[in-house]
């Protein structure tokens, strides 16, 4: 829909004091919350909580591909299938996944592929499924944080984490983790990134709106700069996890993730 | 696990049945315990999470303005959904609700409807052009047996923390603002029983769940009605199993709801 | 949706005489005809009327079980599929099969599987189809007492037959079979229960509504005692299609349940 | 019958047609014994149920009000479904109409709407806002070969049986009460040949219908019209024995009008 | 829907001088053009300008048929799909595919079999795919002949090609090739028609409306007559493309089917 | 071809790109040729034909009268459908919509409409009641590659040829008559690079493609904007990868807008 102009043109994103509309610094992150291991049924599992958005991933696999016909040969596919609740948004969301969700639920997947082992696996599949259950922009970045994590949890290796940051503008100024306020601004863009942390790679990148090629490049460092904090973050859980847990049998991937920050 | 392992499973169950025992120690009539989370999501208009043991699920409403039915002018209504998530259990699957998913919802919609629990003249907005509709979607995160008690309390007590909103003057909710809470006439609490070889046990685990021969849910009430029957399963039960589970639901409901639903 | 309350709360469902709104006694069923064989084509058929209720039911199988992921290798699957055709109640029915459609096949299908002697047929599948021309409540136990006649015409061996019958209550009274003025009371609860007569068991058993323990206890009864009308009427209807068919070949077992009332 | 019995049978077809004979005896211009049930269902506005030899099939009417078509506001329509229900054949499946029940479902409505034996303008009720919808829904109960045929019929004859409801002053029908019986300009009786190798013949039974090369179906009218036409099957017809199916198809289509429809 | 009548009735649709709306003559056809071999991908096409009917046609096989079991072990199947594009008439047209391109699409493959040598292919399947771009009346005969012209450049190995006409009725007179202002006379008749040219063979035939015997053998005749010219047409076109690109592989069936007129 | 073949293909394309060189002899930022065909469709309000290279995409608007969305009541909207026919590629399937074709037609949606070429406010006929939706309907005929860049500029050039239809006072279009253009505000012009191995290239063939690591699209405004990212595929890209493609995008885009937009 085309955005509402009107009052909110006088709505000040950053204020004289440096402060946003919920008190933040532009280049801070909401309050992030990483668990491992919510969901005992599944190989591997995280729960995110990223301001208010909550998200939960699971991991099956690898698992025999069904059906078969799906499967390659030379690698594992990853299934990536991303919901929201119904009742996780302000108006009601139709149960039926819409095409956002198999969009993002395609880009999204794509970008954990690069961060797993996946020719060590061949003709299986990794199930990542997350379900937002809460939410107020960002969702698609706190999922992969949080499947990334459930992926270590399942013991799968991997190249390094996926860690999602959100950056942008709004009322001219480029900002960290943009909210649902800050996404409805006028001139907002908002620019949902995946990074693997420690290759210093991209591997999930959207961007919607007008933004001058330089405000691009400086938006890019602030996700780089920023990103770190979401991979201490999944970083601290996974050990929290396995420090407890001892480092037993296929917890052991998990653990080394925790220890070395990267599983491999 | 496989169907053979599950096969093995079922055989243990019924075996450690035999010997009057429960395989996770449990007595014949006793629940796993609760554990009720609150403030799972704030989009919601009311929400509730329930462990059972170690099944999660979580219900959340939203009250969405609609036109009411033609031969109901005056009344509101609810609409029920519940979805088995692919998160929830290697065998679930992303895509259309199945046969398990239709009965679950079906079944904790009639419990709420048919209950009379919700006073669906006062959902009313303005007679013959606004009613509300009460979205009740339920969702499985993870399944560790008993889905049908699971989801009825979760949605009970979901909709007991229920705010209506506050309508503009356009009829849409004012972000924030709440009318007041949703009124509970009752709390029907479902009891589900399930029969292993000639054993009938309570709040059936998932390895119980397996072993199963036949499936039976009663929802009873505050003030002593029967207010739902499900039987499920290939097996049968006879009249005297039935007024022993029917009894016994009375019990366990009254303690479920002193617990967690007041 | 709730039910109307208003004028209808000064009916009377049972009046002095002990009659209900259509003439009928308290504890008294609908006129029920069950014919058996109405469907060539199939391998087994049943048709009948029960009050308003006009149901056709047809058994193709045991058969291969298609697509095979869905067979179980120690014992036939029941595949159970209840209908109504569109023209078959007041308002005209969206014929896309309904989520109710979709309940009560499930629950129909286990009722049935329970008085069948599965384990002899690992690997097929039994497709039950049954279709409601006409409709006036009760139609899912209409259907089940339809679906094992077919059953028996199919010379499928059973435990025992599959009778249906309603209980429940209108206007404070507890009745036999409900019609769809008694079910419209306002506090009218409707039991449909499906039961194996020699057997003694209850294979379905649905409740919606408020009753009292001891309501439900006389209710039990009131349906026991009148399944054996059902009963007798489904055994009536196959001795006379084998009495004059004869008895030969794969008629055998359905022969043997008009003759001794079970088929083993 | 698995594929191969139906070859086997097949080649049996032909070549009993080839010595100028049917498989079940009949001459190659002759119906099997036609046999109309009223009735079947109270709650329909309009019901017949057909057998054609061992084929059964029941069309009913259901009269709904509802919006016209911005482009004909005063005017009623019609909408046709058949669907061939998994009962009446072992092959038959539940599910979403295939292209088989589809084209059977269209030519039927073809059928109807073509040859203005309907008045649709009579089924407007008030210009721009209500109109009748004839719904008109058939479905196959038992699979013995020619649906095009049966179909038509049950639903030519549901039509002259329907009764147009009474609706009270909220546009809802009065339950028991009509207004009127539904009126036919024209009664249209489609026919139905098959070619097998170089034979056609009249009203295919399964056997024949599984063994045809092409099948050609032509409706006509009392008043000496050709109302619709359909040719399907992988085969072609030589535009001669068109035109003799059609001379053929006036022929049987009074006999049929007579005996079934007046 | 019920033709509309009113103002309409006055049209003349052929004038005094024996000129249509449109300025044709009774018995003429609209402007045709066809191309062979507009879609590099497929292993056949042909684009085909009718009037204002615009078609793409492509041909995919003979190749495994998958899902296997609609294979047949006697012969190939064809699979048709007729789709008319959203933008291709005047209201726009909802893209999922409606019940009227589903049983176009039916009667069409059956048609197109009958001049295929299918019984040399057994167990494949030759997916004919047509798409309408642009529509005015008559673009099931125009996508058939566009589709016989791609299975030539396929090199299949045909009986004869399926040339399409429309004959028919408007304003009391017998015209070949109806456009839409003829097609909506208050007494139109249309008559999509598929003939095997050499053969002398109907494959396809459709008509709705009312129409006299005598009327209808006249029409008859007016095809076979007039679809001549749709048959030198197409193969006008093969042999344009293949005398360009000789006569090489498996071009070699297209190329005698433009010597010839007829593959085989 | 085969998995196999696509892999050899794939093995193919890597080697060359390593010698620098692309294996159909382009440069790494060289656009394959780009043929525009205009008057596709009568019935379409506006429409393109794009062939670039051997891929072939068709565009078609249609201006429909619908109503505006509660919270926009005074702006019209765009609806954007891609279809990859099966006439396309012998891979591509009939059937509903898949996820590569619900990105494509999601990526090429918000690249009109995040990029505000489409003044909304101006789509609106009566606020509140009445309003534009442009139907963007894109279709795949040939697949040769890079269909990113090929549907958008489709897309927009379809929408630069648009006619607005004049309504009646019934709010029907007038056949053939039509009330001004639709105007484009910017003209955003998306470039779409694949890195395989080490090296990226800009406007993938299709044996490019199938060797992709990683897909990155950048649309660029005449008005030196980036209005739009979209990247995929299972690899990576450096910041200053990316950096690069962006700075090249603008570029090309230049180049691309100066031949086929003005």
């Amino acid at each position: 829909m085309a955005k509402k102009t009107g009052s909110e043109e006088t709505v000040t994103y950053v204020d004289k004091s440096g402060k946003r509309l919920d008190g933040r610094k532009a280049d801070e992150l909401r309050k992030i919350k990483v668990e491992v291991g919510v969901i005992p049924r599944a190989d591997g599992s995280a729960y995110v909580e990223w301001g208010q958005n909550k998200v939960l991933a699971s991991v099956y696999g690898p698992r025999e591909c069904l059906p078969k016909h799906l499967a390659n040969p030379y690698k594992a596919i990853v299934r990536y299938t991303y919901r929201m609740a119904a009742f996780s948004v302000p108006d009601r969301k139709n149960p039926k996944p819409g095409r956002r969700e198999i969009e993002i639920s395609k880009v999204s997947g794509e970008a954990l592929a690069r961060a797993i082992f996946l020719e060590r696996f061949p003709n299986t599949a990794i199930d990542v499924d997350v379900e937002i259950l809460d939410s107020n922009a960002g969702t698609r970045v706190a999922a992969l944080t949080a499947a990334s994590v459930a992926l270590a949890d399942a013991g799968i290796p991997m190249r390094d984490l996926v860690a999602g940051i959100g950056v942008g503008k709004a009322g001219g100024h480029l900002l960290v983790d943009l909210n649902k306020a800050e996404e409805d601004a006028p001139d907002a863009v908002d620019i949902p990134m995946a990074i693997l942390p420690n290759l210093g790679e991209v591997v999930l990148l959207q961007l919607d709106g007008l933004m001058t090629q330089k405000e691009w490049e400086e938006s890019q460092k602030l996700a780089f700069q920023h990103v770190k904090k979401v991979y201490e973050l999944q970083k601290e859980a996974l050990k929290k996890k396995y420090a407890v847990e001892g480092n037993s049998g296929d917890m052991e991937a998990g653990a080394r993730a925790a220890e070395e920050g990267v599983v491999e | 696990m496989s169907q053979i392992l599950w096969n093995l499973s079922a055989d243990k169950v019924l075996a450690t049945l035999r010997e009057g025992k429960r395989s996770d120690g449990r007595k014949f009539d006793e629940y796993r315990p609760v554990q009720v989370i609150k403030n799972v999501s704030e989009n919601a208009d009311g929400i509730c999470r329930i462990k059972l043991g170690q099944t999660d699920v979580v219900a959340g409403i939203k009250m969405i303005p609609g036109e009411p039915f033609p031969d109901t002018p005056d009344a509101g209504t609810i609409s029920v959904g519940a979805e088995l998530l692919a998160l929830a259990d290697p065998t679930f699957e992303a895509g259309p609700p199945r046969e398990g998913s239709i009965e679950l919802s079906r079944v904790v919609d009639r419990g709420i409807r048919e209950s009379n629990c919700l006073d669906f003249k006062s959902l009313c907005i303005r007679e013959g052009e606004l009613v509300w509709v009460v979205f009740i979607d339920i969702y499985v995160l993870n399944f560790d047996g008993n889905l049908f008690d699971a989801c009825a309390l979760a949605a009970l007590i979901a909709l007991q923390d229920t705010k209506i909103p506050k309508l503009d003057d356009k009829d849409k909710p004012v972000k924030g603002e709440f009318a007041g809470k949703l009124k509970l006439a009752r709390k029907p609490v479902m009891c589900t029983f399930v029969k292993v070889g000639n054993s009938v046990v309570v709040d059936p685990s998932l390895a119980e769940e397996k072993a199963l021969d036949a499936r039976f849910s009663v929802t009873t009430t505050e003030d002593d009605f029967i207010s739902a029957f499900q039987k499920g399963g290939e097996g049968a039960f006879s009249p005297e199993e039935i007024n022993k589970c029917v009894a016994l639901a009375f019990k366990k409901g009254k303690e479920l709801r002193k617990q967690y639903c007041e």
